[in-house]
């Protein structure tokens, strides 16, 4: 039998904040990372969700769409992270903090 | 239209400016002489091209004579105006006619005169570069205000005049008095420029337009009590910058700036403006008998008021500040009767006759590096030929002596001002006329003879060509500018006509009322008596006299009070209210309510600042709690929509 | 519909293990477990496709990637997070905004409406409808995502390989 | 199985095809030639913007949906490319002083510009919520990377990670809330977004204020501006002077799409918009009283900025379309002016983002001060300048009767205020006599002061003639469906 959608968006708004809080708790950018893949990919359920509900693919193809951006966007992510955090002791990003007022 | 007809106005209006920005941007990399030379050429280009448009004018038809410039120009392709912010249309328009002219031509040819001045008696100047800058700027925004063809684009150029001016009275920023004046002037100005922004509403309201074209063609639309209040609250912008009663006060300590500037403030800028405006308004000053008599009283009362105070006065500046004063009452006094020809007449020959006193003084002045205290002069007659000559022509025509041009311009106004009935204001400003002979012979007497000379450094002879040849010419001027009217002949009305087309009752200055022309000269020559009596013949009848009147000397001396009532009513109340306000809402105040608000602003903005606390997480929890929020509100929106939806 | 609410638990589960993990390396093993389960759910929800590409591009190569990075940063260096936070006052906000969200997020997907019932087609879902969709109707999407990859390889260079600069 | 062609019209893709083989042939030459110089590879950079807007012209008033509706190419698209193709332009030419301290091949710099512009151009003819994604996603990713391009300094590096990490975060809400948009109304298309705003259904409304966070961020409104002030400072002069202007331009036609598509003049769904509106304007204000850094001080005087442009919305008529595209064209003009006149005193250096530096600068470089003080002005509205008669704009359509109005043009002319005394100052400090030493200026290069002039020229012409511009043709945008 069909679940509702109503049950997968429950999940998908679940994980999303789960990823959102993680984000702001955790140190480790690359952590803080995965909890911003956690968002995107609880966007991609419910988009997926809706696609099934009303029987139209070009949900199906944003959350494609996002997967392929979530590549791109963890490359570069990354490429910056390693940039800034070669030469230091620490991966914390509240070293991060010359810059303020 | 010819092509002359729309492309000389702007650039005579944008002359001046262009010199401005030529002396700031371009000059500091030549000789200092560079910046005058541009600053007197971008005037006199001005004043040539202004000649020469007045010649093109004049000769058309009287129903031609009046035009409108627009900018954009009509080529462009989009609808002639600058702003279109609905209903409000407004357009960067000039209106060329005849008062504009008239106006124009004192403004670039008296005010060429002085930059020419300038050369020589501000040659010693630190800053003698941002001296011109200022200088041409002032003509330039006097240019816009006189040139305008809407309220908005002349309040730009009131706002813009009253700009100038405090730039140029607090010239010297290193004392502190001219510091003080020109702020002075700038707030009573302000107050001024207040009182027109109120009347541009008000035609707004009643007209829906700004345009000098529009709400002149509907005046009648409006009531006569909107009207009066219109013409009040333009009388208050008036009285402002004119230095009328009851906001004179900045006038005489405006005498802090250079010589040059109050020459132009007095003679050729500035304070004449309240005379154009009001001529410019006539229609709603004909429509609005009250506003137009108010206007009317206020010019005399001012005229006789500050002719008392000049009577005491012994700083050679201020003594020429009152009379200005009083000559501007004059013709406020014409206009508010609807002389507006006659108040025209007075102002061409007052600037002729004015920037020359303020000239020769000058040169008294400079010859006895920077002495103004009259006390410290006397017998200079003999050691100053050229000033006192200049000097004298320039009293001859103040006081109305045949047959300088004061006699022709001050007698037209008190001849029509029995003509069109006011045989009160008429008995006051003849009364003036009298003292007027007096303060101004008094002050001939004491600079120029009353024995030797008294000042303790011997004065320099010091002559500069640019600064004796303006004087001479003005000097000439002041002779034969009042034949523009002689019996028989008007030339200022047969010129100003088409402006003033509308009003039935613009009488011809031509036709001389010859006994009254013969009594005020009697009286002119009885104030010249009378100075000379005192101040020549008789001290100790003087000295006399000055016992006996000692508390109304003393009332004339400080100028009615004026500065004091003002501090009691305006300034202790003010300085109270914020001292009290600092200490109890603001405990380590200083100086008040402005302190309080700035030190609330900047703690707002070290609020701003907390708030970018320099972490990423802080700011990703900032953005979670926006999320909240507008989530929150969203679904209460949403909430509130089903509810409605339900009903 | 079991399968469903299994697959919730591991979501949530180990996406708050991926979150809580003090160890970034735990953290992608959570993330891939994570993924694995998110790819069944697109297989209930009859994307087949986007379950294939979860599991390759998502599981294979991104978090292969993140496996990457970690070992070149933390290698040799002591674990992240040690000793308390310098950030006060930052956990409980978080948590209470993120709660305060979740409860308001799920008021307003509470009552979604299922579309009227619209028969699937047999190929919903499918590689090749997808790849129909994708050439046709979505074309623009496609182009573009092209040039999204194009300057990740650019950014990535100019970030990472900046040995190579010249100047 | 036969597969339909899908109808592809070249004339509206053609100027993003144009400028992306732009950047193709700056990357080309990078590679073929590696002693090409920024000259060279920046000069490509400029001539394809030219060649790109070439290819405009022949859409100027025209108005082409293509590729199934996913993107349009219509008289509101056309100002904003426009715009954005400005932009690009200049910030090539104050990219040709980057000192070489400041990192980054030219070559793919100049390219990830490119493909930035591109993005933004995607964003501004976006119709349906996956162009939207991509386009903000390829701005994006390429402006982490630029932001980073001065990575010597540490700023810049710690400019970066903020905006990669921000800005990811940020797209999580902008994926979300398009989820919720798209489930709301079962179509991606923006055009169906009325209806389910008609309804005000819950999702919907969740969907539209995460999509608005998404927006929100990369306009820098408050309360999502924090990224702002810090990444606006680290990221390189050129890069946040586009930063500044492109992203904002290009948001924006994104933000105006929506709300055209899918609100009616009252709806109250728009509250939330006004109230960020009025907190921009205040935070950006009061934030800008007390930075000493000039690049920081743009960042806030950005957020109020816009914050401005938000009332534009307000009434959701086309005077307001037509009113934010003036204003955002002044605010292109005067902004690229400013960040030019630093540009070229730095001599390419970040020396003159400090407001020290502008100590008596008057009185040793007239003209860039004088500019300097154009721009200022403009940006606090005084007239005869653009910023005033957009500003005069703006307070027309606030006034449109509502409370929210009425506040928002309060605050407005407040903010208008503050503002005065924050750029008053940096002009009071270029007028101000010097004392002792100031650091020499030298900075005299042609290619920023051909952005400086531009800049200007944009600005004394649009305030001066702004009747001319406000009534011509791509400044009169057609309402959005």
């Amino acid at each position: 039998m069909q679940i509702p959608v109503g049950d997968y968006l429950a999940v998908s708004a679940a994980l999303f904040i789960t990823g959102a809080v993680g984000f702001l708790l955790r140190r480790n950018p690359i952590t803080m990372l995965m909890a911003i893949e956690l968002m995107w990919n609880a966007g991609n359920i419910a988009f997926a969700a809706f696609a099934r509900s009303f029987v139209d693919m070009s949900g199906q193809i944003f959350v494609f769409i996002v997967i392929t951006v979530a590549a791109a966007e963890a490359a570069i992510a990354l490429a910056i992270v390693v940039m800034v955090f070669r030469r230091r002791p620490h991966v914390d990003v509240d070293d991060i903090s010359i810059m303020r007022g | 239209m010819s092509g002359t007809l729309t492309t000389v106005p702007f650039t005579i209006l944008f002359l001046p400016l262009f010199g401005t920005i030529v002396i700031a941007f371009v000059c500091p990399r030549f000789h200092r002489v560079a910046a005058a030379i541009i600053a007197n050429l971008a005037i006199f280009g001005s004043f040539l091209l202004t000649v020469i448009l007045a010649l093109t004018v004049w000769r058309l038809p009287p129903a031609a004579q009046a035009f409108t410039v627009k900018y954009p120009p009509a080529w462009a392709a989009h609808p002639q105006f600058w702003a279109h912010i609905p209903p409000l249309t407004i357009s960067f328009e000039l209106r060329i006619d005849p008062l504009a002219l008239v106006w124009m031509l004192i403004v670039t040819g008296v005010g060429f005169l002085i930059h020419l001045y300038s050369i020589g008696y501000m040659a010693e100047s630190k800053n003698y570069r941002t001296f011109f800058a200022y200088m041409n700027l002032f003509v330039f925004t006097m240019l816009v205000l006189v040139m305008a063809g809407n309220f908005l684009w002349l309040l730009v150029g009131w706002g813009g005049v009253g700009l100038a001016s405090y730039l140029l009275i607090g010239f010297d920023t290193d004392r502190p008095a001219a510091v003080a004046a020109a702020r002075k002037a700038l707030i009573l100005n302000v107050i001024g420029d207040v009182g027109i922004m109120l009347a541009l509403f008000l035609m707004y309201a009643h007209f829906g337009s700004l345009s000098y074209k529009e709400v002149f063609a509907n005046v009648t639309s409006a009531g006569p009590a909107a009207l009066n209040w219109i013409g009040i609250w333009l009388l208050l912008g008036a009285v402002a910058k004119s230095a009328q009663l009851p906001l004179q006060t900045w006038l005489p300590d405006a005498m802090e700036g250079p010589t040059p500037v109050s020459a132009l403030i007095h003679a050729a800028t500035m304070v004449t403006a309240g005379v154009y405006l009001i001529a410019r308004a006539h229609p709603i000053y004909d429509h609005a008998p009250l506003a137009a008599q108010t206007v009317a009283i206020v010019g005399c009362a001012t005229a006789l008021f500050a002719a008392t105070i000049g009577c005491v006065q012994y700083d050679i500046k201020r003594v020429l500040a009152y009379s200005t004063m009083s000559q501007i009452g004059y013709m406020v006094l014409a206009v508010g009767v609807g002389a507006y020809a006659a108040g025209t007449f007075h102002f061409v020959t007052h600037a002729f006759f004015k920037a020359l006193l303020f000239m020769a003084a000058g040169i008294v002045i400079h010859n006895l590096s920077g002495e103004q205290d009259t006390r410290k002069m006397g017998g200079l007659a003999k050691r100053m030929p050229l000033a006192f000559s200049t000097f004298l022509a320039g009293t001859l025509a103040i006081t109305g002596i045949f047959p300088f041009a004061g006699f022709f311009s001050k007698d037209a106004i008190l001849d029509q001002l029995l003509r069109l009935h006011h045989p009160a204001l008429w008995f006051f400003a003849t009364l003036t006329a009298l003292l007027t002979a007096f303060y101004m012979f008094r002050l001939v007497f004491l600079t120029f003879f009353s024995g030797a000379y008294r000042g303790e450094h011997e004065p320099h002879a010091a002559r500069s060509g640019t600064m004796a040849l303006p004087a001479v010419l003005l000097a000439v001027l002041s002779l034969v500018g009042g034949w523009l009217v002689l019996p028989g002949h008007d030339a200022v009305t047969s010129a100003l006509a088409s402006t003033f087309a509308d009003r039935s009752t613009l009488e011809s200055m031509a036709d001389f009322n010859w006994p009254l022309s013969l009594g005020t000269l009697a009286l002119a020559v009885v104030g010249f008596l009378a100075a000379y009596a005192l101040y020549e013949r008789a001290p100790q009848m003087r000295e006399r006299l000055r016992t006996t009147l000692r508390p109304v000397r003393a009332l004339l001396m400080n100028a009615y009070y004026f500065d004091t009532i003002y501090h009691w009513l305006f300034e202790v109340p003010a300085y109270t209210v914020a001292s009290d306000f600092a200490r109890y809402v603001d405990p380590e105040g200083i100086a008040g309510v402005t302190t309080g608000l700035a030190r609330t602003t900047v703690h707002l903005g070290d609020t701003m600042r907390g708030w970018e606390t320099g972490y990423l997480r802080r700011y990703g929890l900032s953005m979670l709690v926006g999320v909240v929020l507008i989530l929150a509100y969203y679904l209460y929106v949403a909430h509130q929509g089903a509810a409605l939806g339900a009903r | 519909m079991v399968l469903f609410w299994i697959c919730t638990v591991v979501l949530l589960l180990t996406g708050i293990g991926v979150i809580a993990s003090r160890q970034p390396v735990h953290s992608v093993i959570g993330l891939i477990v994570n993924f694995t389960a998110l790819a069944v759910v697109f297989l209930t929800l009859s994307a087949d496709f986007l379950a294939m590409m979860q599991i390759i591009i998502y599981a294979g190569a991104i978090l292969v990637l993140f496996l990457f990075v970690i070992t070149l940063l933390t290698v040799g260096n002591e674990p992240v997070e040690r000793g308390p936070s310098r950030l006060s006052f930052q956990t409980a906000p978080s948590v209470a905004a993120g709660l305060a969200a979740l409860a308001l997020l799920a008021l307003g997907v509470r009552n979604a409406q299922p579309s009227a019932g619209i028969a699937l087609p047999a190929d919903f879902g499918s590689v090749a409808s997808f790849g129909l969709q994708l050439l046709t109707t979505h074309l623009f999407a496609f182009e573009v995502t092209a040039f999204i990859l194009l300057v990740a390889v650019i950014g990535v260079v100019l970030m990472a390989g900046r040995k190579e600069v010249r100047f | 199985m036969t597969i339909a062609p899908v109808a592809i019209s070249w004339t509206a893709l053609a100027p993003m095809v144009v400028l992306a083989c732009g950047g193709l042939v700056v990357m080309l030459v990078d590679l073929l030639s590696r002693s090409a110089s920024r000259a060279v590879l920046y000069g490509i950079g400029v001539v394809s913007c030219i060649a790109a807007f070439a290819a405009m012209l022949p859409l100027y008033g025209r108005s082409i949906v293509t590729l199934n509706g996913a993107f349009a190419a219509d008289r509101f698209s056309w100002t904003f490319d426009a715009l954005l193709l400005f932009t690009l332009a200049l910030t090539f030419l104050l990219s040709s002083l980057r000192k070489a301290d400041d990192g980054g091949s030219p070559g793919s710099y100049a390219a990830l510009l490119i493909f930035c512009t591109i993005g933004g151009m995607v964003m501004a003819g976006a119709n349906n919520l996956i162009a939207v994604f991509l386009g903000i996603e390829q701005l994006s990713l390429a402006l982490y990377v630029l932001a980073g391009t001065g990575f010597p300094r540490e700023s810049s590096q710690e400019a970066a990670l903020k905006y990669v990490l921000l800005g990811s975060l940020a797209s999580g809400f902008l994926i979300f809330g398009s989820a919720l948009l798209y489930g709301a109304d079962g179509s991606m298309a923006l055009a169906a977004l009325a209806k389910a705003a008609a309804s005000l259904s819950p999702l919907f409304v969740a969907g539209f204020a995460l999509f608005l966070v998404g927006l929100g961020f990369k306009l820098a409104l408050a309360p999502f501006h924090t990224w702002a002030p810090d990444i606006y400072e680290g990221s390189p002069l050129a890069v946040t002077a586009f930063m500044a202007v492109g992203v904002k331009v290009a948001t924006f036609a994104v933000l105006a799409r929506v709300v055209y598509a899918a609100f009616g003049h009252d709806s109250p769904a728009l509250v939330a918009l006004w109230a960020i509106a009025i907190l921009s304007m205040l935070v950006g204000n009061f934030g800008a009283i007390r930075q000493r850094n000039l690049k920081r001080l743009m960042a806030f005087s950005s957020i109020a900025q816009a914050g401005y442009i938000v009332v534009a919305l307000n009434g959701v008529n086309r005077e307001g379309l037509s009113a934010m595209l003036f204003y955002l064209a002044a605010y292109a003009f005067t902004t690229m002016g400013a960040f030019g006149v630093m540009a070229l005193l730095g001599d390419g250096s970040e020396s003159y983002a400090d407001l020290d530096a502008y100590r008596g600068l008057f009185f040793k470089r007239p003209w860039p001060a004088a500019l300097m003080a154009l721009f200022f002005f403009s940006l606090a509205g005084i007239p005869a300048t653009a910023g005033f008669y957009g500003k005069i704009l703006l307070l027309q359509l606030a006034f449109n009767g509502t409370a929210w109005g009425v506040a928002m043009a309060v605050t407005l002319v407040l903010g208008t205020l503050i503002s005065f005394y924050v750029y008053g100052k940096v002009v009071w400090n270029m007028f101000a006599a010097v004392e002792g030493e100031a650091p020499a200026a030298s900075g005299n290069a042609i290619a920023p002061w051909i952005a400086v002039a531009a800049g200007a020229l944009g600005t004394i012409v649009f305030g001066v003639l702004p009747q001319t511009f406000y009534a011509s043709q791509p400044f009169l945008a057609a309402a959005a469906k």
